[in-house]
């Protein structure tokens, strides 16, 4: 994984607890970084999601290699902060069409837009849903609530 | 096509052009299950989750649990430490959960090609399979057996039996079983469909995914290994204690339906392989199976990415804790959901029949795939 | 298609139908049937078994276990365990004032029982739960500590044990259980419980009359605390007449119960029966009792 | 009686006839469908280790009274724009066409509702019904599901009706009649076992798959294969006109393998109460040896019953339906082993294979009957002995 400290030091680099690597980009250089793991070997897309620190978003893209002789294969996560609103970045979709539904689940539940992305729908709420994005800490359900269930004798 | 439909395995919407029999486009319409389990996590506390895990793939509950559990335990690190009996357990009894779970993918698969009898087979095995994980857990079908640090119960007294134990044994004993397992359930799904020819005709050749395109897709399990790639994250990630056992990975050739179908049917086989090796340590190691763990559980900050090999591919589980007793994020990166992307991919080109043969091949639970 | 390809596909095709329709065949001829006959036979239990979390009884003391700490309440991952209490402005206990649990969203998870610091919660055998109206699966406290009343015990009286305890017959009272429920004679929940790991032990009154009968026998003449039983218990306990064993003891149900409430009868039911080794504890403290009294 | 009835005018008479013929084949289809549903039902559980029906009747076995008088009472629902009058009649259409097959299978000696001279020719004409009932369901129900399943059903049915009459005309050469009654004839003074099965084999196999496929059942179950198109051409339909479907596919299923029993097993054809016992009979006197009073009883006995209309009537009858439940449970059993073939799957299997081997099964059929009939007058050499055992054969 040295390739990415080379052609990136300005980047942030940390690891995780079980040795994946993390590494976070400015939005700017997130297609750089993303295409350079890709012509690395790392043409596996694990997961891609985002996290909401109340003040910023981070979009997570989780990569890693299929390599059948390896073991003890680590991922690299790329990390590029979003601003909470009207948050855009560059879609891998194309790159890693396994990314695609991620991508959109990430839409659909955070409101990050995805340029480029050959379907870009809500996939797991309903297409005409006006509620928001769920996974935003500070999403409101605004539906009824369903009722405590009371009963005060045995009936039956 | 669906979403109420006898074989979309759950409540799945398959939008699909039609030419004549041949299907020209094809595109899954998901979420009709969507039970909002990442945004419930983040109100729950850690143990808390562990019950709703079981509900993502209801088919392969066991296994969503280690997938949660054994990543709060590396969010925790070194402060808490699992009992090496509670290792063992975990991995036999996610190993027989996974035996059940290709058994059920198989039966589906079958039973959505027009054989209804393996159907009732496999759920006749399944069921022998359950009375198992009832006495072990408590639950038929969602278990809630794993915890932070260990395990609720040990294995219940004379539920591990002896290596001769037969097919009269097979609701009560692990070892009578998997040697009913070996010796009558395996051949018997060899001979009655997969050596049926018509079953042949029916899946060689249908939804041929390339090893390219398997990796592109985000594939794993039985599907990304039907198509040719020896990706097991058993084997090439070991997590727990995986690195111990000795198995082999069964790999397709073509990518077909067939391909995956056999690729199952040989990981039940190497299952139970496992399984044996778990049962012969156990049954001579007996111990504690929970750890020491404070009583509210506070992980460290800091997110973890864990990754393992369920019954159907992938299980991840991205966890963020803020140091709290509630994680802070949890993402579930279920393999159904990834595979169902496929789907598209595959199916222009074949008939309508294959369609039903190609999504039966991926194995999805729906709970999974919305979770 | 050459000639040998066509022949072959027909010869394979054949054989494998053939081993298919052997297999199917032995099946049908040779091989049992699994089904279990649900209504009329129910399949075995294990101890492990998750139905219904319900409340034990003290059937030593009578009293509930639930000390409405609130544990279980934090521990459920639903949120279906209702607990309103309030303090009693003399012993500054919590007071439950409801306890009830929604069955409808229940998801058997078992934490509420792990979390129980008193060993109050066991999860019951009890698993057909259908009711045509969802607000019947609100359990209340009375319907929980009633259907609990199968899987409570008689602790062992030890230095703990409180003097001035409600008397047995008082969760009678509060839950209107008759024998039948207790006993679930009509299947009200499910089935009978079974004899692994929670074994039933019984208060003499909820046990059969057969049994408590030879040590009714001879103490019949020393009853001084019937008066006080009969008043607490007749409406609750109607004669039961599902059971033939307690046709015979029809004399009323508080009598064998008074009966056993003396030390000496408690001493006799040990030689008549050793094996009753709840009976002499309990004949023991309501012996006390009866002293006291 | 007999005045009574030569005292009604002719035509009436005619009328009265196939009133009464009429009846008793409806009857006859009922009769068939209660059983037939029954065994399917039992037999797959029985192959699938469980029980079945176990709740109506002594261990569920008229659970089908059950079903259809439930299924009586259950509304109609028709839905939205289906084209009303295909949607009512089809199911009926159906019914009519798989009771038709009965008009013509023997089941005893000389009880037959019309002795028609072109039997094969009946049968292959009026299966044309039942493509045009399910495609007039499948139509008319105005559902995707259904207008894929009646499209693969007609399909499937045309092209197999072909295989399967090509298949029959071994049979028909052979017995030199098209009508059911001469075949049956014919292979039973072929003697034991002369059952047109053996020389037939080939033609019996080809008949055996095309059949199945022509009544859509498993592992040709595509029309209404319900893994894919829900439930195919009777998706939309419930209560009585569904319980028609259901009627008409145990019906034709059982009309089928009257047939196959007819043209392969020789009908009703078998040792009757009065060979039996003169047979026994024979064997008590051991043959001749040993004459004894009993023997000599049994065997007059025998000889007497064997003129006996009813008895011989009811023997008919029993073997017939033996052979005929045969055959049922011989679809049965392929139904619940087997998986379903794919619709150009089907077609290959039928226009690619069965087709041919049934032409070339009717060409060996002739080549090896002209053979046998030109050398039936030579002398008996080892040659000559072996075409007069393929005489035998065929």
């Amino acid at each position: 994984m040295d390739f990415l400290n080379e052609k990136f030091p300005d980047a942030q680099f940390s690891n995780l607890v079980n040795g994946d690597m993390e590494v976070l980009v400015p939005k700017e250089r997130y297609e750089e970084v993303i295409r350079a793991c890709y012509d690395a070997g790392f043409k596996y897309c694990s997961v891609l999601s985002a996290i909401d620190w109340k003040d910023r978003l981070t979009l997570v893209a989780s990569l890693s290699r299929i390599n059948p002789e390896e073991v003890g294969t680590k991922s690299i996560h790329v990390k590029v902060d979003l601003p909470r609103q009207g948050a855009r970045i560059w879609s891998i979709s194309n790159l890693y069409p396994g990314a695609n539904w991620h991508e959109r689940e990430t839409y659909d539940m955070y409101g990050i837009r995805f340029d480029g992305h050959p379907n870009h729908r809500r996939i797991l709420l309903p297409d005409n849903w006006q509620g928001g994005h769920p996974l935003l800490k500070d999403f409101v359900d605004k539906r009824p609530k369903r009722p405590r269930l009371v009963r005060h004798r045995y009936a039956e | 096509m669906g979403p109420q439909h006898p074989s979309t395995h759950g409540v799945l919407r398959l939008m699909v052009k039609l030419d004549g029999e041949t299907v020209t486009w094809c595109e899954p319409d998901i979420g009709y299950l969507h039970r909002c389990f990442e945004k419930l996590s983040e109100f729950k506390t850690y143990p808390q989750v562990i019950p709703f895990t079981d509900r993502t793939d209801y088919l392969a509950a066991l296994l969503n649990e280690q997938a949660f559990v054994e990543a709060t335990e590396k969010l925790f690190g070194d402060a808490i430490v699992v009992p090496e009996r509670a290792l063992y357990i975990r991995v036999l009894v996610a190993e027989l959960q996974r035996i059940a779970s290709h058994l059920m993918a198989l039966g589906s698969n079958a039973l959505d090609l027009g054989a209804v009898t393996p159907f009732l087979y496999c759920w006749r095995d399944r069921e022998k399979m359950y009375s198992l994980f009832e006495r072990i857990t408590g639950g038929r079908l969602l278990y809630n057996y794993f915890r932070i640090g260990g395990l609720r119960n040990d294995l219940p007294e004379g539920i591990i039996g002896t290596p001769n134990d037969g097919e009269d044994k097979a609701d009560k004993t692990i070892w009578g079983f998997i040697n009913y397992f070996d010796s009558y359930v395996w051949p018997q799904w060899d001979a009655l469909v997969t050596g049926n020819r018509i079953f042949q005709w029916r899946t060689q050749g249908v939804g041929v995914l390339t090893p390219e395109n398997a990796v592109a897709y985000s594939t794993s399990g039985a599907v990304i290994r039907g198509s040719g790639i020896k990706w097991d994250l058993r084997k090439n990630l070991p997590y727990s204690i995986y690195d111990r056992f000795e198995f082999d990975i069964p790999v397709g050739k073509n990518g077909d339906c067939f391909d995956r179908w056999w690729v199952r049917q040989e990981e039940m086989r190497q299952s139970s392989r496992i399984v044996k090796q778990a049962l012969a340590w156990l049954s001579e190691n007996p111990g504690e199976v929970m750890g020491k763990v404070p009583r509210v559980l506070k992980p460290p900050k800091g997110e973890v990415y864990h990754r393992i090999e369920g019954a159907r591919g992938e299980v991840s589980c991205y966890v963020i804790s803020d140091g709290s007793p509630n994680p802070y994020k949890v993402k579930w990166r279920s393999p159904a959901f990834t595979h169902l992307q496929v789907v598209p991919h595959l199916t222009p080109g074949h008939k309508i029949a294959d369609v039903i043969a190609i999504l039966g091949s991926i194995d999805i639970v729906l709970g999974e795939v919305d979770r | 298609m050459g000639v040998t390809s066509f022949f072959g596909e027909a010869w394979r095709a054949g054989k494998s139908f053939i081993t298919g329709l052997n297999i199917t065949f032995r099946e049908m001829a040779f091989r049992p049937a699994i089904t279990v006959f649900y209504p009329d036979v129910y399949d075995d239990v294990p101890a492990w078994f998750r139905g219904i979390p319900l409340q034990k009884t003290d059937l030593l003391t009578g009293e509930y276990k639930c000390t409405s700490c609130g544990m279980c309440v934090e521990a459920c991952p639903v949120n279906v365990i209702t607990l309103e209490w309030h303090q009693d402005p003399v012993t500054k206990k919590k007071v439950a004032d409801r306890y009830a649990i929604d069955m409808s969203r229940c998801m058997l998870c078992n934490y509420c029982i792990e979390a129980c610091p008193f060993d109050s919660l066991v999860m019951g055998y009890d698993y057909e739960l259908c009711k045509v109206d969802p607000e019947n699966l609100v359990f209340e406290f009375e319907d929980l500590l009633r259907l609990g009343l199968k899987y409570s015990s008689a602790e062992q009286a030890g230095p703990k044990a409180k003097k001035n305890a409600t008397p047995p017959w008082v969760f009678h009272e509060l839950t209107g259980a008759t024998e039948e429920d207790i006993q679930d004679v009509k299947g009200y929940l499910g089935r009978a419980p079974l004899g692994k790991g929670y074994a039933p032990e019984l208060k003499p009154q909820f046990q059969k009359k057969e049994e408590a009968q030879p040590a009714a026998a001879p103490s019949e003449a020393k009853a001084p605390a019937a008066p006080a039983v009969t008043k607490n218990t007749p409406t609750q306990t109607p004669p039961v007449n599902a059971n033939p064993a307690n046709v015979s003891a029809e004399a009323g149900p508080a009598k064998p119960l008074t009966a056993k409430a003396s030390e000496t009868s408690g001493q006799e039911a040990t030689e008549v029966r050793p094996d009753q080794i709840v009976n002499t504890e309990t004949g023991t403290k309501d012996g006390e009792e009866d002293k006291k009294s | 009686m007999a005045e009574l009835w030569n005292s009604i005018p002719p035509t009436i008479q005619v009328w009265l006839l196939g009133f009464g013929k009429g009846t008793l084949i409806l009857l006859w289809g009922l009769v068939n469908f209660f059983v037939a549903l029954m065994l399917e039902r039992k037999i797959s559980a029985w192959m699938q280790n469980r029980v079945g029906p176990w709740r109506a009747g002594l261990h569920g076995w008229i659970q089908p009274l059950a079903d259809l008088l439930k299924l009586f009472v259950k509304e109609y629902i028709e839905p939205r724009n289906v084209d009303k009058w295909l949607f009512v009649v089809a199911p009926f259409i159906a019914y009519l066409s798989a009771n038709l097959i009965w008009l013509i299978v023997p089941f005893a000696p000389g009880a037959v509702a019309t002795n028609m001279d072109i039997g094969i020719i009946f049968i292959a004409a009026i299966t044309g019904y039942d493509v045009i009932a399910i495609f007039m369901s499948g139509w008319g129900s105005n559902n995707k599901y259904s207008l894929l399943g009646a499209m693969r059903g007609a399909a499937q049915m045309i092209s197999y009706e072909v295989t399967l009459v090509m298949s029959i005309i071994g049979v028909v050469m052979m017995a030199g009649s098209l009508r059911l009654s001469d075949i049956v004839l014919a292979q039973q003074e072929r003697g034991l076992f002369g059952w047109f099965l053996f020389p037939q084999i080939i033609g019996f196999v080809v008949y055996l798959i095309a059949s199945l496929a022509e009544l859509n059942r498993a592992p040709f179950d595509l029309a209404e294969a319900e893994s894919e198109l829900v439930s195919g051409y009777h998706t939309e339909y419930s209560g009585f006109r569904w319980a028609v479907f259901a009627l008409t596919e145990y019906i034709h299923l059982a009309g089928w393998s009257a047939i196959a029993a007819t043209l392969f097993l020789g009908g009703w054809s078998g040792p009757t109460l009065g060979q039996i016992a003169s047979g026994l009979g024979n064997i008590i006197n051991g043959f001749g040896y040993f004459t004894n009073g009993v023997g000599t009883a049994v065997g007059d006995w025998g000889l007497m019953m064997m003129g006996s209309t009813v008895w011989n009537w009811i023997f008919g009858f029993m073997w017939f339906c033996l052979k005929t439940y045969l055959f049922v449970f011989l679809a049965m059993w392929i139904r619940w082993t087997l998986p379903r073939v794919r619709i150009d799957q089907l077609m290959d299997l039928g226009w690619k294979f069965l087709l041919p081997v049934s032409l070339g099964n009717i060409f060996l059929t002739s080549v090896l009957r002209y053979i046998a009939l030109a050398n039936d007058g030579l002398p008996l050499t080892i040659g000559t002995y072996t075409i007069r055992l393929l005489g035998w054969w065929l």
